[in-house]
């Protein structure tokens, strides 16, 4: 608990370095900042991730992603994601049995935290990806998600 | 011009359906309030709202008839059940399964014989932890009770028409209202007594 | 880990006992793991962008009367939004009937800003592209509530006849398939699917059918109010289609708001 | 025009908690009304800004839900400070609306 807290302030002190660097390290991978269209129509999850240069990133635990082990409904599944990484700037995510998996990147700066809630649409059961980037590096991990039929209520 | 006959006579069923409601028992207020406030919809005709014997029996006695009226309903039930006239009782039980997951039927947009919502209420088949618990679980049918031409006649006759062993038992009567078709009928029971389907496994 | 123990548990169950009845009355741990998301959905609920439109179309004048809703009497006076939701339904001597809180809402939109009852009622329920004015509005009214304990009048005659009445309703059956609202909602513990069925004939479990309602709907992203709940249910349970804020869903409404008398309004919900 | 935006921001400590609903149908073009396919429509990228500096901005996809709700937490700021949030969507649509962060209980 101690430990994780200290590191989100390092992670502040991180961003605030970088911050002073300029955008363009901000955002590894996404130097031009455009919406990265083929990055999106992409159809599995790991070209997603080569168009967006983040196809090396390593398995890491110090990235947190809960979201329901079964989703009441799959229209609407909560996430939340928190990146226990010094450094980071921003967090990816990725509905991998999704048609086109690449579902967003969310990007921080001067002060943000590296913490995310977002809510999604997924078609079937499938691992949330999550690719974090920090200090020009890409950590990831991946949380299963499961979605069932529910009865008619409400 | 007939639009204001239609307004005039909607006016005069609710001055009917007003005094209804408060001078005479709950039970006619309720009926004339839902014969004036609910209107045909797709399949669902009017019709719908009027009980027929059973119905009517288990409203007015809470759902547990006197033992003689209920006894002489349940042989009218059963004495409606059709068999198939080929004698086989036994379908396909995978057919069954899709029938059993499907829970789509005698809706006001639904077409008739689409599926028996068997899930809806029970658990079937092993494979599917989405069941409800309205009704008993079902599975191991066959395997608990033996897969006899007796079982498979009560299997069958109970889809068709639950009402010929628990008068007001809370599951539909598929065959009697035509919901499910006669192949889908034998289907169903295949899942439940075929020593080869999941259920019995 | 804890889905695969529970799934180990539920088959040992099934092996040894063929009828797990047992499993019913248990606390089903998916059912609350729903319940934990959806209050954490709750923080951040949709239906407040309903709230927000709905709050204007209250104030600003509209209809052919160019008129504002803020003369509508909601039970507690002219224009007394707070607390009223709560309240209802009762009964209006203006109409000299029971209603529920959206039928009094399109009386007022027919009395006061002169909109016609047939336009109202031809398209009650939202839809991807469209929400009704209705809809919005009660989900503005029924926000002003979140927080109080539900009131439900019970002193006029008519109070009471629409209970009994309503109560009636409930425990009807007929239909393709002999279902009454009871079929699936009064008995305790039951499941459709994975879905709870509270018992409405219980008052501690007779708020599940109040609270949450108007709700976010997550199945098409779409706001909705008790009158499609109750839309809904007439339909699953294979009845012909219920009037739109009819006085026979008044009645029905104030069976189950009285069953749940006393108990706190959380306010708007989101549903599945 | 599309309608307001909902944005809720309060602050404990020196973190604030930022809450944004958003009114978009967020179509995925998968879907059909009345037999005929509803086209694509849907958020592009959301930037927000605290007191004019941007603190969090997003790429998103049509995956995200109808009428999108997003979380995040900026430190060092304070009651009385400006959260501005402006989205845009696929067809060149776009709104902006600010909120003041209010102080926590």
């Amino acid at each position: 608990m101690q430990q994780s807290r200290r590191s989100v302030v390092r992670a502040g002190g991180a961003l605030a370095l970088f911050a002073a660097l300029g955008g363009a390290l901000l955002r590894p991978g996404r130097a031009l900042a455009a919406w990265n269209k083929s990055a999106f129509e992409a159809k599995s999850a790991v070209d997603a991730m080569r168009a967006l240069g983040m196809a090396n990133a390593e398995e890491s635990k110090d990235i947190e992603i809960r979201a329901p082990d079964i989703a009441e409904n799959g229209a609407v599944v909560p996430i939340d994601i928190t990146s226990n990484i010094p450094g980071t700037t921003s967090i990816s995510v990725f509905l991998e049995k999704n048609p086109f998996p690449y579902t967003g990147t969310f990007d921080f700066a001067a002060g943000a935290m590296p913490f995310v809630h977002l809510r999604a649409k997924l078609g079937e059961s499938t691992p949330v990806r999550v690719v974090v980037a920090a200090v020009g590096k890409f950590y990831t991990t991946a949380k299963e998600v499961k979605v069932t039929i529910g009865g008619c209520g409400g | 011009m007939r639009l204001g006959l239609a307004a005039m006579m909607a006016a005069g069923a609710a001055v009917l359906a007003a005094c209804a409601a408060l001078q005479s028992s709950p039970r006619d207020g309720a009926l004339a309030l839902m014969q004036r406030d609910f209107h045909a919809e797709g399949i669902a005709g009017m019709d719908r709202l009027k009980e027929d014997d059973v119905q009517a029996a288990c409203n007015k006695y809470k759902d547990s008839p006197p033992a003689e009226l209920d006894a002489k309903l349940r042989g009218k039930q059963y004495a409606g059940v059709k068999w198939p006239a080929d004698g086989k009782l036994l379908g396909d039980w995978k057919a069954g399964e899709k029938i059993a997951q499907n829970g789509r039927g005698m809706t006001w947009r639904d077409k008739g014989g689409v599926g028996g919502g068997c899930y809806n209420c029970h658990q079937i088949g092993p494979d599917t932890t989405s069941f409800g618990t309205i009704g008993p679980s079902l599975y191991q049918f066959g395997k608990l009770r033996g897969y006899g031409t007796d079982i498979q006649r009560y299997a069958y006759a109970k889809i068709y028409n639950a009402k010929a062993y628990n008068v007001c038992s809370q599951m539909p009567r598929f065959g009697h209202v035509g919901a499910l078709t006669e192949a889908q009928m034998k289907d169903v029971t295949a899942l439940l007594m075929d020593p080869a389907s999941p259920v019995n496994r | 880990m804890r889905q695969a123990l529970m799934l180990a548990v539920a088959a040992a169950v099934a092996a040894v006992a063929p009828w797990p009845q047992a499993m019913a009355q248990t606390e089903d741990p998916v059912a609350a793991d729903f319940d934990k998301f959806r209050a954490i959905m709750e923080e951040a609920n949709p239906a407040e962008l309903f709230e927000a439109k709905g709050e204007q179309l209250w104030r600003t004048p509209r209809g052919p009367k160019n008129a504002s809703l803020e003369q509508c009497d909601l039970g507690l006076g002219p224009g007394v939004v707070k607390g009223a939701y709560a309240q209802m339904p009762r009964y209006f001597a203006d109409v000299d009937r029971v209603m529920d809180a959206e039928a009094r809402i399109v009386h007022c939109m027919i009395t006061l800003q002169g909109f016609k009852r047939e336009d109202l009622a031809k398209k009650p329920f939202s839809s991807a592209t469209k929400t009704p004015d209705p809809v919005s509005i009660t989900t503005y009214v029924a926000a002003q509530s979140a927080g109080m304990k539900l009131a439900p009048q019970q002193t006029h005659p008519k109070e009471k006849a629409a209970y009994e009445i309503g109560k009636e309703i409930f425990f009807y059956r007929a239909g393709a398939y002999d279902f009454s609202c009871a079929s699936c909602h009064g008995v305790d513990g039951q499941r459709i699917r994975t879905q709870p069925l509270p018992n409405f004939t219980r008052p501690e479990q007779a708020i599940r059918a109040i609270q949450g309602w108007p709700g976010y709907r997550m199945t098409g992203g779409v706001m909705h109010t008790l009158q499609w709940r109750l839309n809904d249910c007439f339909r699953q349970q294979r009845f012909p289609e219920p009037d739109y804020a009819s006085e026979m869903m008044s009645a029905l409404l104030t069976y189950l708001t009285v069953n749940a008398q006393g108990q706190e309004y959380k306010g708007l919900g989101i549903k599945r | 025009m599309a309608d307001p935006m909902k944005i809720r921001a309060t602050v404990q400590g020196d973190v604030a908690d930022v809450r944004v609903l958003m009114a978009h149908p967020m179509e995925t073009g998968q879907r059909k009304q009345g037999g005929k396919p509803v086209p694509l429509h849907f958020i592009q990228t959301i930037t927000a800004q605290l007191n004019g500096k941007t603190v969090f901005s997003a790429d998103i996809s049509q995956a995200i839900s109808r009428n999108p709700v997003f979380a995040f937490k900026v430190k060092g700021a304070k009651a009385g400070d400006k959260i501005t949030v402006t989205w845009k969507d696929n067809k060149g649509e776009s709104r902006t609306d600010e909120t003041t962060i209010r102080g926590g209980s």
